[in-house]
């Protein structure tokens, strides 16, 4: 959680040089919950997304299987469908739009919103069980996000 | 997005979130000692309203290995805290100079049916009582001592002490009459969702269960086996400081353990288990 | 110094000339590692039990060197000879310098 | 075990690192072993090492060695800072050269057991212990 706060605290610095950075409430969503727009216009790095698959990142491994990714970091839970080929199955804008908030794409699902700041219940503080006192910071950045969907987008 | 290819998606997820729910391990048995059987899978009670067919122990969700460390009262580190308890039952306190012995006599036969109805309505305090609020309310208003902390050291073990003496015991906590308000609180925050990663006790425990999340099974989040030793820690948890845990993690500003929230939501989760038998304490990971 | 520390041995209480029994040992210990720190990043002292033994009548069953790699409320399980009618000592022994012992008779059935 | 976030994250970490690597025992452990042997040759043979697969916590692994006619048996988790785990020397009433216990490991590795025999030779057994990661927190 450290290293997210630090790593907004960094955008937020250069908030200048990435001005072509979308914020979380300014993300434009399709009718179907896409987000065809990159939220940084920095080319995403598959191995940096591939990084964040992991705890202590994203976590995506947590809920969802990843053949590639059982050597590295193993036992993958089965919440969420597997991972395999969802670069053949979805569209980079489905990706994004899923990942920055599923929950536009499946109304019911119990996948978090990595990309957003608001409309929380009880929002924590990290996971220290205390109350979080100012706006929340997004569980990923908007580059890390890039990077996951450019990971994503090599499981073919 | 094609519309076809999200509906199928939609589908997809579905069955992800539900038919996957993968059965328990109905096979497994669970006797104590050789001697001390326990019900670790029952038909649903009624009150959940067809939300799970069948309610299983957290025992069943468990490795081999752990699941024998409950075999056996030796080998179940837990016991040593009901030893502690046992100890403190017997040991006068308070301006009264009683102990619990003084007035309940043999635990044994005295305390074999509490652990399974509690949380409670108590008429004369007209509140829902945690078998920790009832402990407490004996300190305070029949042996004149202090209360003991929520969930924590003597407190756990004399809860431990409490239900090793009812195992076997089957759950049956009552929730209609004047505990009903409580039941429903319990029951609307456990299908609530908290946190910045927005998830109830019912996405893991009711929708997911017999899934794995990373290397966790998730179990049904029954509680009929707490206080437990959980190998994490090696030492007793109580109930409401499981759920303080449950609801950090998903980041969110937990209640705190004694609250009238965790009250409510003891009661609703201990009623999930009727039907399955007072276990605690029981060993979890 | 560790607190409750409570010994505990489950033991048959009869036995067969020259049966081998199973024993059964657990004591409450919290086997501080050592390699842990507390809340303000201060590293916790190592205190462990560093060795437990058995003997049956002054004569060594089992002899066991600890290190903090055991779990917490350390317990062992081993299996002895029973010779003849008499007297098991279990001894563990903590880095405190405390000294906990627990005894058991056995009668030959 | 209270562990700080960040030491589960390590934890965490290491047995990710440990999953990449084919297994080679840490210079820590072969000195551990070596101290026990005396650097004497270690065979194979005549000692059964019981452990999980897959260990649902690392804090209590339960574990069981059994080599007939040993003198002494030193059980080493190779993976972990400090590799011994325990020596077990048996008596002349020990009713078999066997013992069960239980043990922490820092993620997932090798357990290995040496057994010295009573001619004063070693063999040697290991086995795999997959600890695992826990979905749940950061």
């Amino acid at each position: 959680m450290k290293r997210i706060i630090q790593l907004a605290a960094g955008i937020a610095l250069s908030a200048g040089a990435a001005a072509a950075e979308v914020a979380p409430g300014d993300v434009v969503f399709g009718e179907y919950g896409e987000v065809v727009e990159s939220l940084t216009g920095v080319a995403g790095d598959p191995e940096a997304g591939r990084a964040v698959m992991n705890k202590g990142s994203g976590n995506c491994v947590a809920c969802h299987q990843v053949t590639e990714l059982e050597e590295v970091y193993p036992f993958h839970g089965e919440v969420g469908p597997s991972l395999d080929y969802v670069g053949e199955r979805w569209t980079e804008a489905d990706l994004r739009g899923i990942v920055v908030n599923a929950k536009n794409v499946f109304p019911d699902t119990m996948m978090p919103a990595f990309y957003k700041v608001d409309g929380f219940n009880r929002l924590g503080d990290g996971f220290t069980g205390k109350a979080k006192e100012g706006p929340a910071t997004p569980l990923l950045t908007a580059q890390q996000i890039e990077d996951v969907i450019a990971y994503l987008m090599t499981l073919q | 997005m094609k519309k076809a290819l999200l509906k199928s998606a939609i589908c997809a997820a579905a069955l992800g979130g539900f038919a996957h729910a993968a059965a328990a391990d109905e096979s497994a048995s669970l006797v104590i000692n050789g001697e001390l059987e326990i019900v670790t899978e029952a038909p649903a009670p009624a009150h959940l309203d067809g939300a799970l067919r069948t309610v299983y122990s957290g025992w069943v969700f468990r490795s081999d290995e752990t699941q024998v460390m409950q075999m056996d009262d030796f080998d179940n580190p837990g016991m040593i805290f009901v030893e502690s308890g046992m100890a403190d039952w017997n040991t006068a306190e308070g301006t009264e100079g009683k102990s619990c012995a003084d007035c309940h006599g043999d635990a044994e036969e005295s305390m074999r049916e509490v652990r399974a109805v509690y949380p409670k309505w108590n008429d004369e305090a007209e509140e829902v009582r945690t078998l920790q609020m009832q402990i407490n309310a004996c300190r305070t208003e029949q042996m004149g001592a202090e209360a003991l902390k929520t969930d924590a050291g003597s407190m756990l073990n004399m809860e431990a002490y409490i239900s090793s003496v009812g195992r076997g015991t089957i759950v049956n906590v009552a929730v209609d009459g004047p505990a009903q308000a409580a039941w429903e609180q319990g029951r609307d925050l456990y299908y609530t969702r908290t946190g910045q990663l927005d998830l109830s006790c019912a996405n893991c425990h009711e929708q997911n269960y017999g899934n794995m999340i990373r290397a966790d099974h998730l179990s049904q989040g029954q509680i009929n086996g707490f206080p437990t030793y959980r190998l994490k820690n090696a030492k007793l948890n109580g109930v409401q400081g499981r759920f303080k845990g449950c609801v950090r993690d998903t980041m969110a500003e937990t209640y705190s353990p004694g609250s009238p929230e965790f009250v409510a939501l003891e009661l609703y989760v201990a009623s999930r288990g009727n039907g399955l038998s007072v276990e605690g304490p029981s060993v979890r990971n | 110094m560790a607190e409750n520390v409570t010994p505990r041995v489950r033991v048959p209480r009869s036995a067969a000339a020259g049966e081998t029994i199973t024993i059964k040992t657990l004591i409450s210990h919290p086997m501080e590692s050592g390699q842990r720190k507390d809340s303000d990043g201060n590293p916790i002292p190592r205190s462990i039990i560093n060795r437990f033994t058995c003997e049956f009548n002054g004569e060594t069953v089992i002899d066991v060197q600890l290190e903090p790699a055991i779990s917490t409320n350390p317990y062992f399980e081993f299996e002895s000879l029973v010779p003849e009618a008499g007297t098991f000592v279990f001894t563990w022994y903590d880095d405190d310098g405390s000294v906990y012992t627990e005894s058991k008779d056995i009668a030959i059935a | 075990m209270k562990l700080t976030r960040r030491a589960t994250l390590l934890m965490a970490m290491g047995t990710a690192a440990a999953a990449v690597l084919p297994f080679r025992a840490s210079a820590a452990a072969e000195d551990a072993i070596a101290t026990f042997t005396g650097g004497a040759t270690v065979g194979a043979g005549g000692l059964t090492l019981t452990a999980p697969e897959i260990a649902e916590n690392g804090n209590t692994v339960p574990i069981s060695v059994d080599a007939p006619g040993a003198v002494s048996i030193a059980i080493f988790a190779v993976g972990n800072p400090t590799p011994d785990v325990a020596i077990f020397n048996f008596g002349a009433l020990s009713g078999s050269q066997s013992a069960s216990t239980r043990i922490r490991l820092a993620g997932t590795q090798d357990v290995v057991a040496v057994a010295k025999m009573a001619d004063g030779s070693f063999v040697k057994a290991s086995q795999e212990v997959k600890v695992t990661i826990g979905g749940c927190g950061g």
